[in-house]
């Protein structure tokens, strides 16, 4: 049936490797997956501590910004936008791969998500706090943030929503509720799941109070089934949409190495590419910590991985043809921003660590031995993550170093505060996340349960998730 | 064992939501309300001065022209505050020795200027200009609402851009005649609505909402 | 027919494996019951429910978010204070376009949201299947099947017979309410 | 537009009326709003409408001469300055200097109190100390000991005071010092480029810093408005690039040691005799080009009697009377060339110059030392060492602005009052007659030097107004009450130039000395001879001779060819740069005998090779601040004596240790293929021009857009003649001063921060050695399809409906996204909020009429909106048509050559339409569709056919 399995797919998912191994029933499975939330293990406590710090220098040193003003930052006219909006960009860009692999693989019948799309939702989520950070703190007057919404102000004025940036603002508070939404809901039978089993009284009511009184109905099954696939088919279009708006910020302005419309289709591919790697990058130490190894096997590595090749073969695609859209323009501008100022220009070595990092790197995927390797995968992602980083940051700021009048040519270099500043928003990101393993179940156990009962009894009708005959064929 | 949450729970859980909701709607309602409020904007609250100067007595029973003391509206962006030297002439026979003037005839003496507090105060960003105003027949009124009737002078309208606005995209419904700009209660001597597009042409008065009529 | 309160009574039976429960709960349709419903771990096919209402709710709710937020931007930026930008005009409808996008799904994905937790009268922390004994398991590795005492197919004996037959780990039944 | 001298006291106590709320209008960007107090007037000044500009004209006075100048002040606060149009050495314009001496009045930096030694003292113990009894005691009965340091003077009162002087202290000693004025001579050379079709500047900066500057500048570039009739050639001659030299038609570079022998070399081919020429004319230095001397020769005698030559005042001796002869040979003088009296006092009179003081103080013969006003511890060649002979006197009594370098060394200094402080007068280099009237009461306890010499003369007490009417009637300047109002009214007195005067028969041109062979990197000895540079000394465009060094608008000001800010550089020639191989901030140290240098290095193209060129006015050592950032050398040090040009076999070699990161605006010459400055010959462009191109049409697009042109009867609109433009830069301080524009300081130029509405840009085309320059002012375009507009997201900037740009401060959030779309780059963002260490007097200098920027903001050229509301309110005031050719952007009133002109697209017959319409009108990128509202016209130059083939 494997088959049937591979068209509708595209990757064949687990075509080697079972999604589940170890003989668990439903009792062990339930508490082996809860075990994260009931007791910690010293490594976490060293990561927390690390994370608590870098969140502490995050808060001090936009502090310091807003109270100094944005000159603290490296910026400057041309290079108005840097580091702030890099990072925006980068984190919207990670925040894709969750709803890609929860809604976007659910409506498309993939079974492995099962065990990854909690991690990856929550990664999504996190992400997106860095994210919609960015745009406020970048801005000179950030307490005014609030004229990019439509009230009814008495000034009588409103946003201009010819601007891109309304757009952005629309389209990441959209994502990031949906987002949030699709997680809950997700989360809910888990939750009752964790109040049934917690040990003290006031664990069982907290995790009951979130719960919200669920209790497993037929009934409720029914209708939860329902919304949460209507949930995925409404966030699906988003993962498409919000990096596609993102990009607009550039594609709209008419400046050479931003005004290309080409840009939609490659931000999104990116954006899923660095997602799919920051995914790794979890899942790997969390499989070792937890000893998740039996619900996250080869199988989602090598699907992961194999997402990841195909990702870096379309980014790729996109690099060579803006080369060659920019040369067959004609126009001067274009082929100077492209063809010389980037391969050859002040920011040349960032360029072509870049195109090493984005391009050379995935290529290692066509072979099984390293789709499966944790090193390998870990390692690979982590340049991936970073050379997704070195991306964002030469389309921003090589295209506005050297624009249009030479006379107002002039170089960018970050301060401390713009590095202090990147490494925070990484900290913060690991200190929600381990806050996330730590009280949350990370694996959507009931889905889980479901896999391996249909491992357990073929028959067993487990729509929407899907058929296991494929594990036997 | 007994359930985790007693019966009233359910009533409890649903309450707390509905009052989160409220919460959620309500707070910004409530900012905007309050902006739109007198509070917010200082109106209608007497300004007290050093010297308790009765605009009522002398801009209402006494019938002075607004010009007599704040001479330079017609010709200055600021409708001027009189210096000490214009009290003199009428207060060097009456109220000689009122105990309420005794700041004037200090001012006088010592050549330090009196201290007012301002009324009607618009952020710096803002460039109004009087004399533009009254030559084109926006009367006093209009803006600082009947000041005859206050013996302590407060602020009579919200001086918010949107207010601004709806008389700059609608001129014609405050314009009068120029002789009448001072006038306090004027009623038009034929409807406002035939007389305000006959003044406007006349006076070549345009609606202007181009954000550089005010902010420089 | 949804998700009840058992107000009249209730009679349970529990099962160790969603198979067992899916079997019984077939079986007691068949057998014509009417007033049936499960509660497991894990969805499983037993009985069979109308379609939900939801889609069409959800698809109200979004296109209305869409209109409206069309709506706010064609009044703020042509209507309200139309301002020339770049020349561009003020009535630019593909720019507005994407905002309206994203109206919709956000609306459209509150109602889903919110629509669910409305149809289940959720939160409702409390319920009477709470109260029996050891439930919480129901959450983890059991399957319980349950007949309202008014089915009127059944009766408090028959019923109890009739599930024991499937050989349930243990058989409960709820009294009524004294409220109700 | 200006009032009479009646009533002053009244008009200028403006510190005792003014209340803070006017004082401060505008200086708050943010919408908080604190209880305001309002302070009327006690008595109402009867000229001074509150909220309406009053004006007055003035005169400011650099090295002996007087500039007219109008002053703009509000509620009794400058404000703003602009040229006196009817001065002939303004003609309406200004240079940056004249512009940023208003923030001079307002600087923090000013010395407030009179001091004795380090105590605080009063004016009336000093005139107590000074009194002439006392004074005798100490300096002898015929003041023998008492000898007095002025700037030259042209001042009819001061003449008048010293006279006083001189009879209480006959045998007092007065002597004359600027570094930079020019030879103490009887008579001045005077030129009128208006009638010259061939120019021929040798090492002359015409244009930019040489007396009347303004005044050639507007005749040079009136006969170039239409190249196609009449236009004139200039040739420049010059070690280093000069303003005069980027708008020079042909150049030649060579080394200062060369000047001479060209000069006497043309002198010869042009057939000057034996009475006329030198002795011996020495052969010309290898590295110049006699081609090109041939074609100048033969040009130049093509137009005898139609040409000028002109040698800078700097030059030496033998090099300016080689330049008369020319201009006799070729019969121009009388015509565009001629003298006449020098308006300095005792001009020509021998004995009073700085380097005879210093032997005085050496003798010891000092008793009382008077310095009035010149920082000579500082502003004087370091090997006189007069910073350390200054102490020899028993007693320095120091008039000056700020505590530095020569206040240090004073018993007793007095603050000097800003020249808007005081009352005085002054002729210009022409003579016309020039009044220097007050705008303000002093803000501080200072005196002007007409104040410090009459109290010598016994008349402490004494108003400097009264003395001035006084000293008028006397010399009969002024003999009735009108001519002295009219004269106060109008700033000068009109026709009181000195006529030329029949030039003695020059006596033979000395021995012209031969050029050095210097270090060019062909030469193979240069290696091992690294003593073979020459260095040459230049007066810098922004401090001059050091003396506003803590203007910060000037320290902020990009210099015109270099666009350096903050400080000085040696500035060498690329070759010269590879021979030491330096790049540009890399340490220099310059060594000759003992006087040696260290300062960081500046590529400069066009420069001779084997020289370098510092200007004066860094590396001060004073307590002024601004001063003190710029940092930058000394070039004191290193000058051998008052009034050399240059110095030969100079050792340079690197040094490490003077390195330092040059804060520059603009570092790539080049434009990289592109065409936003364009230029071209004269003679391509008449070929191309002769058929009239059709009018360029909108770019096509595919809607229509909804405001093609606004709905207001003016359209807005500037038209920019990069032909005349010369790059001098006052517009930027003018656009500066009259917005409110902040400065960032060394650190924020460095990261390319500066703020700057109006930028001038300067690109060099052709061969590094000796490009073709081209200055291209670079503002807000005002684009019709703005780019900037649709990316904001809260509609802070967007376009009226007569055609502007408009930014709206108080609506802007700061998301820059405006400019990085903005193509022109003319987008300037508030990092920091620049205002925040500004004091109550230092914001006095603010324009009410102009919202001072809050942090986080952005800000950009708005056409002086201020100026076109102002303008269109008084008209509708008055109940009249405003004309758009009527209001005059500040970039365009300060323009010395009327490059900008302002106006707008309805009245087709305006100056500014009629340029748009020439061949060469074109708008920059035009081809990205902004369709920019400012047009410009390229630069045409004018070549000599013979030399551009060649």
């Amino acid at each position: 049936m494997s088959a049937t399995v591979e068209p509708d797919t595209g990757v064949s998912a687990g075509a080697g490797w079972p999604l589940l191994t170890g003989q668990h029933d439903d009792a062990s499975l339930t508490d082996h997956l809860l075990s994260p939330i009931w007791q910690t293990r010293p490594g976490w406590w060293w990561l927390f501590g690390l994370s608590c710090a870098g969140t502490l220098l995050f808060i001090g040193t936009i502090t310091y910004t807003i109270a100094r003003g944005i000159g603290v930052w490296g910026n400057n006219i041309p290079v108005a936008w840097a580091y702030a909006i890099v990072n925006f960009v980068w984190w919207v860009g990670i925040g894709h791969a969750g709803t890609f692999i929860s809604a976007f693989l659910l409506l498309l019948n993939q079974r492995w998500r099962g065990s990854v799309n909690r991690i990856a939702e929550a990664m999504t989520i996190f992400a997106l706090v860095n994210a919609s950070l960015f745009p406020l703190l970048h801005l000179g007057r950030a307490w005014f943030f609030y004229w990019l919404i439509p009230y009814p102000a008495t000034m009588g004025v409103w946003p201009n929503f010819k601007s891109s940036l309304p757009w952005d603002v629309a389209a990441v508070s959209t994502y990031f509720t949906v987002s949030l939404l699709f997680w809950y809901l997700g989360l809910v039978p888990d939750l009752a799941s964790a109040r049934d089993r917690a040990a003290t009284l006031f664990r069982r009511r907290v995790y009951g109070l979130f719960a919200l009184g669920w209790r497993g109905a037929g009934y409720q099954w029914a209708r939860y089934r329902a919304a949460y696939t209507l949930l995925a088919a409404l966030a699906t279009p988003l993962v498409i949409s919000v990096h596609s708006v993102v990009s607009l910020d550039f594609a709209i302005a008419q400046l050479p190495g931003w005004h290309s419309t080409i840009f939609p289709p490659y931000f999104v591919v990116g954006a899923i590419y660095s997602g799919l790697a920051m995914v790794i990058v979890l899942l790997l130490p969390m499989r070792r910590v937890f000893r998740l190894g039996d619900v996250i096997t080869n199988a989602h590595l090598d699907a992961i991985a194999k997402l990841m090749l195909t990702m870096g073969l379309m980014l790729a695609y996109s690099y060579v043809i803006e080369l060659f859209m920019a040369w067959y323009s004609g126009n001067q501008f274009e082929r100077f921003t492209y063809l010389v100022d980037r391969p050859t220009g002040p920011y040349a070595v960032l360029y072509w660590v870049m195109t090493v990092l984005n391009v050379v790197t995935p290529q290692l995927f066509w072979v099984t031995r390293f789709r499966t390797s944790g090193p390998i995968l870990f390692i690979a992602s982590l340049g991936i993550l970073a050379g997704m980083w070195i991306e964002r940051f030469i389309i921003i700021v090589t295209s506005l170093n050297r624009d249009f009048l030479t006379s107002s040519w002039h170089f960018y270099a970050p301060s401390w505060v713009d590095w202090s500043i990147l490494a925070g928003s990484v900290s913060l990101f690991a200190f929600l996340f381990l806050l996330f393993i730590r009280f949350v179940p990370s694996v959507a156990i009931s889905e889980v349960k479901e896999l391996s009962l249909g491992l357990g009894e073929g028959q067993v009708d487990l729509a929407p998730i899907g058929s296991v005959e494929a594990e036997h064929a | 064992m007994a359930a985790l949450f007693p019966r009233w729970s359910n009533t409890a859980a649903r309450a707390s939501l509905l009052a989160l909701a409220l919460l959620v709607v309500g707070v910004p309602l409530g900012l905007m309300a309050f902006v739109r409020s007198s509070n917010a904007s200082a109106r209608y609250e007497p300004v007290k001065q050093p010297i308790p100067f009765d605009h009522q007595i002398h801009a209402g029973r006494l019938g002075i022209n607004c010009v007599y003391c704040h001479a330079t509206v017609m010709r200055s962006p600021t409708a001027g505050i009189p210096p000490t030297q214009t009290c003199v002439p009428c207060h060097s026979t009456v109220w000689i020795n009122s105990s309420e003037l005794a700041p004037v005839r200090r001012s006088m003496q010592t050549g330090k200027p009196i201290t007012w507090n301002r009324v009607d105060r618009l952020p710096d960003f803002v460039y109004f200009d009087h004399s533009v105003h009254v030559n084109k027949g926006v009367g006093c009124e209009s803006c600082h609402g009947r000041v005859d009737k206050m013996s302590t002078v407060y602020q009579a309208k919200p001086l918010t851009m949107g207010w601004c606005l709806s008389c700059h995209r609608m001129p014609a419904g405050q314009l009068r005649p120029v002789e009448a700009v001072t006038i306090m209660g004027y009623t038009p001597a034929v409807a406002q609505a035939r007389l305000g597009p006959e003044l406007a042409a006349k006076y070549h008065v345009r609606s202007l909402t181009s954000c550089t009529t005010c902010h420089r | 027919m949804r998700d009840r309160d058992w107000a009249g009574g209730v009679y349970m039976a529990e099962f160790g494996s969603a198979a067992e429960l899916g079997r019984a709960a077939r079986a007691f349709q068949e057998k014509g019951y009417r007033m049936i419903e499960t509660y497991s771990p894990i969805p499983v096919e037993g009985v069979v429910y109308r379609r939900s209402r939801l889609p069409k709710f959800v698809f109200a709710i979004g296109a209305l978010g869409g209109l409206a937020s069309y709506l706010i931007q064609w009044y703020a930026n042509a209507y309200s204070y139309p301002l020339n930008i770049g020349g561009r005009p003020s009535h630019a409808t593909t720019a507005f376009l994407i905002p309206t996008f994203e109206g919709t799904v956000l609306s459209a994905a509150l109602a889903a949201f919110f629509g669910v937790f409305w149809i289940l009268r959720l939160p409702q922390p409390w319920h009477p299947v709470f109260e029996i004994p050891d439930f919480d398991r129901a959450s983890v590795d059991r399957y319980w099947l349950a007949i309202d005492a008014r089915d009127p197919r059944g009766s408090r004996e028959l019923t109890v017979n009739e599930l024991r037959e499937f050989s349930p780990l243990r058989v409960v039944a709820l009294d009524p309410e004294p409220a109700a | 537009m200006t009032n009479d001298g009646a009533n002053d006291l009244t008009r200028r106590g403006f510190l005792k009326f003014v209340g803070a709320s006017l004082a401060l209008a505008g200086l708050d960007g943010c919408t908080r709003m604190p209880a305001e107090k309002i302070l009327p007037y006690v008595i109402e000044p009867p000229e001074l409408t509150p909220g309406v500009p009053v004006h007055y004209a003035t005169s400011m006075v650099l090295d002996g001469y007087a500039t007219g100048l109008i002053v703009k002040a509000r509620e009794g606060r400058p404000i703003k300055i602009e040229g006196n149009p009817g001065h002939p050495a303004s003609l309406g314009a200004t240079d940056a200097i004249h512009q940023a001496s208003l923030l001079q009045l307002y600087d923090g930096d000013r010395a407030t109190s009179l001091r004795s030694g380090r105590q605080r003292s009063s004016w009336a113990q000093l005139s107590a100390a000074f009194t002439p009894s006392s004074l005798r005691s100490r300096v002898g009965a015929r003041g023998a000991g008492l000898y007095v340091v002025l700037e030259p003077t042209s001042s009819p009162l001061v003449i008048s005071l010293l006279n006083r002087l001189r009879t209480l202290y006959p045998d007092m000693r007065v002597y004359y010092y600027a570094p930079l004025a020019g030879p103490n001579e009887a008579t001045v050379a005077r030129y009128d480029l208006a009638p010259a079709d061939v120019i021929l500047c040798v090492d002359a900066d015409v244009l930019g810093t040489m007396p009347m500057h303004l005044h050639h500048a507007r005749a040079f570039a009136d006969r170039r408005r239409d190249p196609r009739h009449g236009m004139n050639r200039l040739y420049a001659i010059e070690p280093s690039l000069t303003v005069t030299g980027m708008s020079a038609d042909e150049r030649m570079r060579c080394r200062p040691s060369a000047v001479e022998p060209i000069l006497a070399h043309l002198l010869s081919t042009l057939g000057g005799d034996r009475a006329s020429g030198p002795a011996a004319a020495p052969p010309l230095p290898a590295d110049v080009p006699t081609a090109w001397l041939a074609a100048l020769a033969s040009d130049l005698r093509a137009h005898a009697g139609r040409s000028v030559v002109i040698a800078g005042p700097h030059q030496t001796p033998v090099a300016r009377a080689l330049a008369a002869s020319l201009n006799d040979v070729l019969g121009n003088a009388g015509h565009t060339a001629w003298h006449s009296a020098s308006p300095l006092a005792e001009a020509g009179a021998s004995g009073h110059s700085i380097a005879d003081l210093a032997d005085a103080l050496r003798s010891g013969g000092v008793r009382a030392l008077v310095c009035g006003g010149v920082n000579v511890a500082y502003a004087a060649p370091a090997s006189l060492g007069l910073s350390s002979l200054l102490t020899r006197s028993p007693e320095r009594l120091y008039l000056g602005m700020y505590e530095d370098e020569t206040a240090e060394r004073a018993t007793w200094f007095v603050p000097q009052s800003h020249y808007l402080e005081s009352w005085g007068d002054a002729r210009a280099y022409d003579g016309t007659l020039s009044i220097v009237q007050p705008l303000v009461q002093p803000l501080y306890d200072s005196k002007s030097l007409v104040e410090l010499l009459a109290m010598l003369g016994g008349q402490a007490a004494a108003d400097p107004r009264m003395l001035l009417r006084q000293s008028w009637q006397e010399a009969g300047l002024a003999p009735t009450d009108e001519a002295w109002t009219s004269a106060v009214r109008t700033g000068f007195v009109a026709g009181s130039g000195f006529a030329p005067v029949a030039t003695a028969p020059r006596s033979p041109i000395g021995p012209v000395t031969t050029a050095a062979t210097s270090a060019s990197p062909d030469s193979s000895t240069t290696a091992t001879a690294p003593d073979r540079f020459e260095v040459v000394f230049a007066p810098d465009y922004r401090v001059h001779d050091g003396r506003f060094a803590n203007i910060g608008w000037l320290q902020e000001l990009p210099d015109p060819i270099t666009k350096l800010t903050w400080g000085n550089a040696a500035l060498v020639s690329p070759a010269t740069a590879k021979l030491l191989g330096v790049s540009d901030g890399d340490g220099l140290a310059l060594r000759h005998d003992s006087a040696s240098l260290t300062i960081p290095a500046l590529i400069v193209p066009g420069l001779a090779d084997g020289t370098a060129t510092i200007h004066f006015g860094y590396g001060r050592r004073g307590h002024e601040h601004a001063a003190i950032a710029a940092a930058g050398a000394d070039a004191y040090t290193l000058w051998p004596a008052v009034g050399v040009p240059f110095m030969s076999n100079v050792s340079i070699e690197r040094d490490e240790s003077a390195s330092r990161a040059l804060a520059t605006t603009h570092d790539h010459w080049s434009m990289e293929g592109r065409d936003q400055a364009r230029i071209q010959t004269a003679a391509a462009y008449v070929a191309s021009s002769s058929t009239q191109r059709p009018p360029r049409a909108p770019l096509p697009t595919l809607f229509q857009p909804e405001h093609p042109n606004g709905t207001s009867p003016h359209q807005w609109a500037m038209t920019i003649d990069l032909g005349t433009c010369i790059g001098c830069s006052a517009c930027v301080v003018a656009c500066q001063a009259e917005n409110n524009i902040p400065v960032v300081g060394y650190e924020d130029v460095l990261k390319s921060r500066e703020m700057h509405w109006l930028r001038i840009d300067r690109y060099a085309t052709g061969p590094e050695e000796n490009p073709a320059v081209v200055t291209q002012p670079m503002l807000c375009q005002h684009c019709e399809m703005a780019p900037c507009e649709y990316v904001c997201p809260v509609g802070a900037t967007e376009h009226s409906s007569d055609g502007l740009n408009e930014m709206i401060y108080n609506r802007c959030v700061g998301t820059r996204f405006c400019s990085n779309n903005c193509p022109y780059k003319v987008r300037r963002f508030n990092w920091f909020d620049y205002n925040a260490e500004l004091t109550e007097v230092e914001r006095l200098v603010k324009n009410p009429d102009v919202t001072v920027r809050e942090r986080g903001v952005m800000e950009k050229c708005t056409f002086c909106v201020q100026r076109i509301r102002e303008a269109e309110i008084a008209a509708a005031d008055a109940g009249t048509a405003l004309h758009g050719g009527d209001v005059r952007t500040a970039c365009q009133q300060a323009c010395p050559t009327n490059a900008i002109v302002f106006g707008s697209l309805t009245e087709p017959e305006t100056t500014m339409m009629q340029r748009r319409a020439e061949p060469r009108a074109y708008t920059v990128l035009e081809e990205l569709g902004t369709r920019p509202r400012v047009t410009y016209l390229a630069r045409i130059r004018n070549a000599n056919p013979e030399l551009d083939h060649a």
